[in-house]
């Protein structure tokens, strides 16, 4: 049936391909990039006592555990949905560690007890969304709050602590001046980052985003993907509760309280947009030490905390700005 | 017929209140008194007000996670009024409090429709924002009891009718309002049109950009209202705590009471009787003696029950919907 | 003749992309003027800017002889210009009388919105087309053929001088199409100018006086309807002479490939029994509503049936999700195509590699040359207009986005295929290669089940035709015996309109 | 040698109380020449003080003063800082149970004299007998509850209060919406409820608000630890007849005179040791290097209360 007469059809709606090096350049990451270098430069001008390596690893590894979570958060915004809950879910799973391990449970089992707990509260958000269908959003908004006062039912106002010295301080070893925390961020980053760009896997979490509708057409298995992220929020969550919990010494039910604005804020600088089908976890990465190196570079230069709070709120509708910009662009 | 009943959540509300306050009311009787109604009442008023302004911009597929901070501002600024010019006339003060609300507000509707950006994302910038300037300009001082206008303080605890204190009564005339704006003028309904299909609205003439920065002014201004109100009712204003997490109990309120947060479903009496749900859990915890740590738990927990509750009551309603056949 | 809207020079470029080149035409105010053209030949697009949708890149437009800039569709409608949009617009969750006065009341922002009157006016003017919809639900949840009715109404309601059809009639039944043709011809008689886009040809012969013949973005032609022959109007359409489709011979009827028995969903369709044999193509028929859709979706698995049994080739089977019916050999090319069928910013090749992620990733990560080969060899067997592959698909027109959803299922080489009105909206070039496709299929011994609103493709293509009317199978018609009046009677509800 | 440079981290900023405290610092080292600056994070909760001290560090301050928002989650953080070579003073509030952990505590008055004292106001209120209740911050809140435990000793074992019966303790979280209506609750559940003791300045605040506003002033009796700023309505208008605290301004003034002699090696950081702080007259350094700023509570009142400013 193919007629090999025709004129070539369709030249009329060619458009011209873009060239490579815009293709490359103008994403969203390229602008994460060009913010974390212009940050480093201001930092280092505000503050003499800031170039110092060690000192900015050091002062990363406060922001590791929220970076390592919104990772995770990446994924979960790429396919269109969201989840509001992983700060409140670091605190309970935190707590069921702690509180075991009071209880006299081997600090081990404690742990994995712990993760298991992620793992459950994950499945939770994802029974809420997926097989309720309710709006993740809102969702999370309130399980956040369940989750939040769980805690607090749990360890009261109290902190735990007494954990043996092999479990505390990890944010304190390092492989030459590199904390723990910080690798463990690197390379959960590279892993996620191939496992988005290069599988079918990651393909389909970005036809999600797209068109929900469409992918579940197409034989994607929407319902177990979608509750698979939310359970991975779950255990990231817990990770990073533990990752806490041992370099704090103590868990509280108040831990990362707030920390979800943090991870959203990542996502959102890196580039990834909000409403699904687009982004990538490389602008997440480099996100979290854009914000390290702008709250470590205030706090040296003693900036009061007030304005540290605008800078961020000005960099964050900035940075959508520009990403927004951008995908109308590539949009055509 | 039952069904179209049923898929009102109007009565799943109402339910749900009845059910609270039997259960509760059987546990401690006290519970079941005029005195109760009192604080309920007196729990709602700012939540309501701007759980209005948040129905809207949520009506027209946005959010507005900013006004815990625009009420802080605008408390604050209201504070510094009465502290630093204390020859003004009260009403100054508001004024200025609800005018700050306003052009906050306005500010998050220009970023939103200029660069059209995700209100969402939009908000929990000018969230952080806004409570910087709080600091900034308030120097990170509290304004203390001694300045806030005596008259000011009276109106949670003064009534014209039936005891009911003037900032309730103010909240409900706000709502009253909102009802009928919504239900029986243009922009009311073209606030409905835009959230149920923002890409079509152009397409019907009606001017999207101008209606959604009045939705967002009006959702700035009624969280400046709010906090005012907060200056009534607390007697000072802190800057570090004036507001904060205001936003999520306000939208817990607005989504409890059936506003679809995809915009374009909602009405005023589900978000008031949503308001006044919370209120009730909020006030029945303590009288039932349940410990501190619950209640936060329990309100959770309340949320997601009436988020499911709502769902499954639309589900049938849907049903009962795709049973009419159209064209023969 | 007087020119009511005459554009000259009009031209129109999406992001460096020329769609419409440099097109003059006159609208005289009191005919029906015809657009044909082929999918993508810019027929929508020229109606969007005059209706202020899109801006031309160049050229002027004048109304009445004076120069206009129709910068919004408020102006347009203020000029009295009004469009019916190829997919309806509708607010799901505002009432019908609301989607049909929504942009039309006058008055200022706090102006009072008259319910009673509304409702009333709505009413009345459902009457007059003869739909039968309560004004008072929310558009939610109407078919897409009502959502259509609704568009159609609003834009009659207007007293516009001149009322653009962006293929209306593409969901519509034969006599909802009748209703709507007598009164296009009463506001015709008005002295109204009506552009009427269609790619039914007997339709336009039955209403236009005039037409114009776009290609490639550029007029070929504008003549009076009877000056031109059929052969003549598609040769200038597609550039090249048009065969008659010929129903597929020889081919042998294989064993039962879909046996569904007794399948039921509360609410949409009930007790539906039927079987498709390999290399057999099985029509459904019926009015839009009947339940065609829903029965399809359930088969696939997107809404799986309450009750009853589906069997492929002899062995019952279970299915939850599409993927289950994939991998059972099934393929499900849906009605709506724009929703349920593209990933709008995906690429191309994405879009059409989806349902085969074996293929392009065989050990789960993706080969972006294989990706590419096997795009692009489909895209060359199915004659699908593009610049790059790598294109968002979005950008393609209505009809070649089709051929590549055709394209992702031809890829997973299915055993049983089922094409939810495959051809709506689609031009006739391409009409006739996807017949000539679905004969093909159907020759390699594939099972067929094609649902479609158009009863001559029903009879040209089908071995057997089911009908379905509100929700059950009321015939099941062999080639020999099929002829309109017997599918038309089957599809009509027994007691019309007892369940409005 | 150069000035010593000294750096107080309150709880949060915006918070009044810190304020008085911080002016005692400035005015401390204006006469001492020491360099102060003061650096707070935005909300009091356990971690928000942690990346404040690393930086602190950094920039090589010689003392680090602190009112920690959290009895034990500072403590790796504050190690590093000493290992530093940075001496760590606990203000205001102490590491209860992780006193290894700093250098020495500053603290306004000898807690354990806080619970009698309160309790005493309020008996004196209500004529010593009736139902009374307490207010607190939250449930584990370690000064509150050191307080609240030597008010129920009092209760139980002096047979002066014997007639007052604890009728319940609730918890408003040092938040004013809660505190409020766990206040109104207390009003609603135990009417012949006849004092309210609220040990924290946000709850006491709160619960006058709540009994002026349910006019139940002359019923119900209220005191409990509140800032004159907070309070001079209240007790202006009868509200509130008395209530106590101690002052910041003082705890400022002694941290800054302790951590420069310390520096200058004027004064030696040990139990037992004794030095003189003008206006504060001689101070003991006790148990657990714990120094106190004054011995008894300040009783706040129509008449002193415009005294004060804070
Ligand atoms: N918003 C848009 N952005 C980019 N390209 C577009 C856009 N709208 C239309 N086009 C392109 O313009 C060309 C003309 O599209 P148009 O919809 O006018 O065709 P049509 O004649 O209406 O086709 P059909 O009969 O399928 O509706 C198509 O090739 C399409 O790809
Ligand atoms: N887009 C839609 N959204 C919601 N409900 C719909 C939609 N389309 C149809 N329905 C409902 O499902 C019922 C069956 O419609 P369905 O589309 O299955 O009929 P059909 O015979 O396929 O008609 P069509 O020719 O439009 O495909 C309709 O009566 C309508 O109430
Ligand atoms: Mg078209
Ligand atoms: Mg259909």
């Amino acid at each position: 049936m193919t007629d090999a007469s025709l004129p070539a059809p369709g030249v009329q709606n060619a458009a011209p391909a873009r060239p490579r090096w815009q293709v490359l350049l103008v994403r969203p990451e390229t602008g994460t990039l060009l913010l974390l270098v212009g940050a480093i430069i201001v930092a280092a001008n505000l503050s003499p006592f800031f170039s110092d390596l060690r000192f900015i690893l050091e002062s990363s590894t406060y922001y590791m555990e929220f970076g390592l979570v919104a990772l995770v958060l990446t994924l979960v915004i790429i396919s269109g949905e969201i989840d509001l809950s992983p700060a409140a879910m670091m605190a309970l799973s935190a707590c069921v560690f702690a509180s075991l391990f009071q209880a006299g449970l081997p600090i081990g089992l404690a742990m994995v007890a712990g993760v298991a707990t992620g793992a459950a509260l994950g499945a939770f958000n994802g029974f809420l969304v997926v097989v309720l269908q309710l709006p993740s959003i809102i969702a999370t908004i309130g399980t956040l709050t369940l989750f939040r006062g769980l805690s607090q039912v749990l360890a009261g106002d109290r902190s735990i602590s007494g954990f043996p010295a092999w479990f505390m301080g990890i944010d304190w070893r390092t492989v030459g001046i590199v904390p723990y925390p910080v690798i463990g961020f690197t390379l959960a980053a590279l892993a996620l980052a191939v496992l988005l760009g290069m599988t079918v896997w990651g393909r389909q979490i970005y036809q999600i985003g797209v068109s929900e509708i469409a992918a579940r057409h197409a034989g994607v298995r929407v319902r177990r993907i979608k509750f698979g992220l939310f359970v991975a929020m779950g255990v990231t969550s817990a990770l990073a509760g533990l990752l806490t919990a041992s370099r704090l010494a103590s868990v509280r039910y108040d831990m990362a309280t707030g920390g979800e604005l943090q991870m959203v804020l990542m996502v959102m600088l890196g580039g990834t947009y909000i409403f699904g089908g687009r982004g990538g976890v490389l602008g997440t990465f480099l996100a979290a030490w854009l914000l390290v190196i702008i709250a470590t570079g205030m706090n040296v230069a003693n900036i009061v905390v007030t304005s540290q709070l605008v800078v961020m709120g000005l960099l964050l509708i900035g940075s959508i700005i520009a990403t927004n910009a951008i995908y109308a662009r590539t949009q055509r | 017929m039952i069904g179209a009943l049923l898929a009102r959540r109007e009565v799943g509300l109402i339910v749900m209140i009845a059910l609270v306050a039997l259960v509760v009311g059987l546990i401690e009787p006290r519970f079941l008194t005029a005195e109760t109604l009192r604080i309920v009442t007196l729990a709602i008023p700012l939540i309501l007000v701007a759980a209005m302004g948040q129905m809207m911009v949520i009506l027209a597929r946005h959010v507005d996670l900013s006004i815990g901070a625009i009420l802080g501002f605008a408390a604050i600024v209201a504070g510094m009024i009465f502290r630093d010019m204390p020859q003004l006339p009260t009403i100054v003060g508001v004024l200025a409090a609800i005018a700050c609300g306003a052009v906050l507000g306005l500010a998050n509707g220009l970023v939103v429709t200029t660069f059209n950006l995700p209100s969402i994302i939009v908000t929990l910038g000018t969230l952080s924002l806004y409570r910087g300037l709080v600091f900034l300009v308030s120097g990170s001082k509290q304004v203390d009891p001694q300045f806030i206008p005596r008259g000011l303080i009276s109106m949670s605890q003064t009534s014209p009718i039936f005891g009911i204190p003037w900032i309730v009564l103010i909240a409900f005339a706000i709502a009253l309002a909102t009802w009928a704006f919504l239900g029986y003028t243009r922009t009311g309904r073209q606030i409905y049109a835009i959230g149920s299909n923002p890409v079509a609205a152009p397409l019907r003439s009606i001017r999207v950009t101008p209606v959604t920065l009045f939705v967002f002014t009006l959702s700035g201004a009624l969280a400046g209202v709010a906090g005012v109100m907060y200056a009534a009712r607390f007697g000072y204003v802190n800057p570090g705590i004036t507001g904060v997490g205001f936003e999520f109990i306000v939208i817990a309120a607005v989504v409890v009471g059936g506003v679809s947060i995809n915009g374009g479903v909602g009405s005023v009496l589900g978000v008031t009787l949503g308001v006044i749900f919370l209120g009730m859990v909020n006030v029945a915890l303590p009288i039932l003696g349940v410990s501190a740590f619950w209640q936060s738990a329990i309100y959770g927990a309340v949320i997601l029950l009436a988020l499911v509750v709502d769902r499954t009551v639309r589900i049938r309603g849907a049903a009962a919907l795709t049973l009419s056949r159209g064209t023969a | 003749m007087t020119a009511l809207v005459s554009a000259r020079g009009v031209s129109k470029s999406f992001a460096g992309v020329e769609v419409l080149r440099d097109v003059d035409l006159d609208l005289a105010a009191g005919e029906v003027h015809a657009l044909l053209g082929e999918n993508g030949a810019g027929k929508s697009t020229f109606a969007r800017i005059v209706a202020g949708v899109h801006r031309p890149t160049s050229g002027t437009i004048a109304l009445g002889g004076a120069p206009v800039d129709i910068a919004s569709p408020v102006i347009a409608q203020s000029l009295g210009i009004t469009l019916i949009h190829q997919e309806p617009i509708s607010f799901p969750d505002l009432s019908v009388a609301e989607n049909l006065v929504l942009g039309r009341s006058a008055g200022g922002p706090l102006a009072r919105v008259p319910w009673a009157a509304m409702t009333r006016d709505a009413r009345r003017l459902m009457d007059v087309l003869g739909v039968r919809i309560d004004v008072t639900r929310p558009m939610r949840g109407l078919s897409i053929a009502d959502q259509q009715m609704v568009e159609i109404a609003r834009a009659l309601a207007s007293d516009a001088r001149l009322i653009i059809m962006d293929e209306p009639t593409a969901s519509l039944t034969p006599n909802e199409v009748a209703t709507l043709f007598t009164i296009a011809r009463r506001l015709r008689d008005e002295g109204r100018a009506i552009v009427f886009i269609s790619h039914r040809l007997e339709e336009v012969r039955d209403l236009c006086d005039r037409v114009t013949i776009f290609r490639d973005g550029a007029r070929v032609e504008t003549a009076a309807i009877g000056a031109l022959s059929d052969a003549e109007i598609i040769r200038r359409m597609i550039g090249r002479p048009h065969q008659d489709y010929m129903h597929k011979t020889g081919v042998a009827i294989g064993g039962v490939a879909l046996k569904i028995t007794g399948l039921t969903r509360r609410g949409a369709f009930a007790d539906i029994s039927f079987d498709v044999r390999h290399g057999e193509i099985v029509g459904m028929g019926g009015l839009v509503g009947a339940g065609r859709t829903d029965v399809a979706r359930a088969i696939f698995g997107v809404e799986p049936a309450d009750s009853g049994t589906i069997e492929i080739d002899g062995k019952p089977a279970t299915i939850r999700e599409p993927s289950d019916a994939i991998a059972l050999g099934l393929a499900f090319v849906p009605e709506d195509r724009a929703v349920a069928g593209i990933f709008r910013s995906l690429s191309v090749e994405a879009n059409i590699t989806a349902a085969v992620p074996g293929k392009i990733a065989p050990r789960g990560f993706i080969r972006r040359a294989v990706e590419k080969t096997l795009a692009a060899d489909a895209v060359k067997r199915l004659r699908i207009r593009l610049a790059s592959v790598r294109q968002p698909i979005g950008e393609l027109s209505g009809g070649n986005q089709q051929k590549a959803i055709l394209a992702r299922w031809l890829m997973t080489d299915p055993s049983v295929l089922i094409l939810d009105e495959p051809t709506r909206g689609i031009d006739i070039g391409v009409k006739a290669e996807f017949y000539d496709m679905i004969g093909d299929l159907a020759a390699q011994g594939r099972a067929i089940l094609l649902i479609s609103s158009e009863l001559p493709e029903l009879l040209a293509l089908c071995d057997r035709v089911l009908v379905m009317s509100e929700g059950r199978l009321t015939a099941d018609i062999p080639r020999s015996e099929a002829t309109q009046e017997r599918i038309m009677s089957a599809a009509v509800p027994a007691s019309a309109g007892a369940a409005a | 040698q150069d000035a010593v440079s000294i750096v107080y981290i309150p709880k949060n900023t915006g918070n009044p109380y810190f304020d008085s405290l911080e002016a005692g610092f400035r005015d401390a080292c204006a006469s001492l020449g020491c360099e102060f600056t003061t650096a707070a994070p935005a909300t009091a909760e356990a971690t928000s003080q942690i990346p404040f001290i690393t930086a602190q560090t950094q920039r090589g301050v010689d003392v680090i003063t602190i009112s920690p928002n959290s009895p034990d989650a500072l403590n790796q953080v504050l190690d590093r800082a000493r290992e530093r070579g940075v001496l760590v003073l606990a203000v205001n509030g102490d590491l209860v149970g992780n006193e290894t952990h700093r250098d020495a505590a500053i603290l306004p008055v000898d807690f354990k004299k806080t619970g009698p004292g309160q309790v005493e106001l309020l008996g004196s209120m209500i004529g010593y007998e009736g139902e009374i209740a307490i207010l607190s911050a939250t449930t584990d809140a370690p000064d509150q509850n050191t307080w609240i435990a030597a008010m129920l000793d009092t209760l139980a074992n002096d047979p002066k209060y014997a007639k007052m019966k604890l009728v319940a303790t609730v918890y408003g979280d040092d938040d004013p919406q809660k505190s409020t209506t766990e206040a109104e609750a207390l009003l609603q559940t135990y009417p012949d409820l006849k004092g309210i003791i609220s040990p924290t300045t946000v709850g006491v605040a709160a619960a006058a608000q709540v009994i002026q506003s349910a006019g139940k002033a002359d019923t119900v009796k209220l005191t409990g630890l509140g800032t004159p700023n907070q309070m001079r309505p209240f007790v202006k208008d009868g509200t509130v007849s008395a209530f106590q605290l101690w002052s910041p301004y003082n705890e400022g003034v002694l941290a800054a005179h302790f951590a420069v002699g310390l520096k200058n090696g004027t004064i030696r950081n040990e139990v037992g040791a004794t030095f003189e702080v003008p206006d504060l007259g001689t101070i003991t350094i006790g148990e657990n290097n714990v120094m106190n700023t004054q011995a008894e509570l300040t009783t706040f009142d129509a008449e002193n209360i415009d005294a004060f400013n804070f």
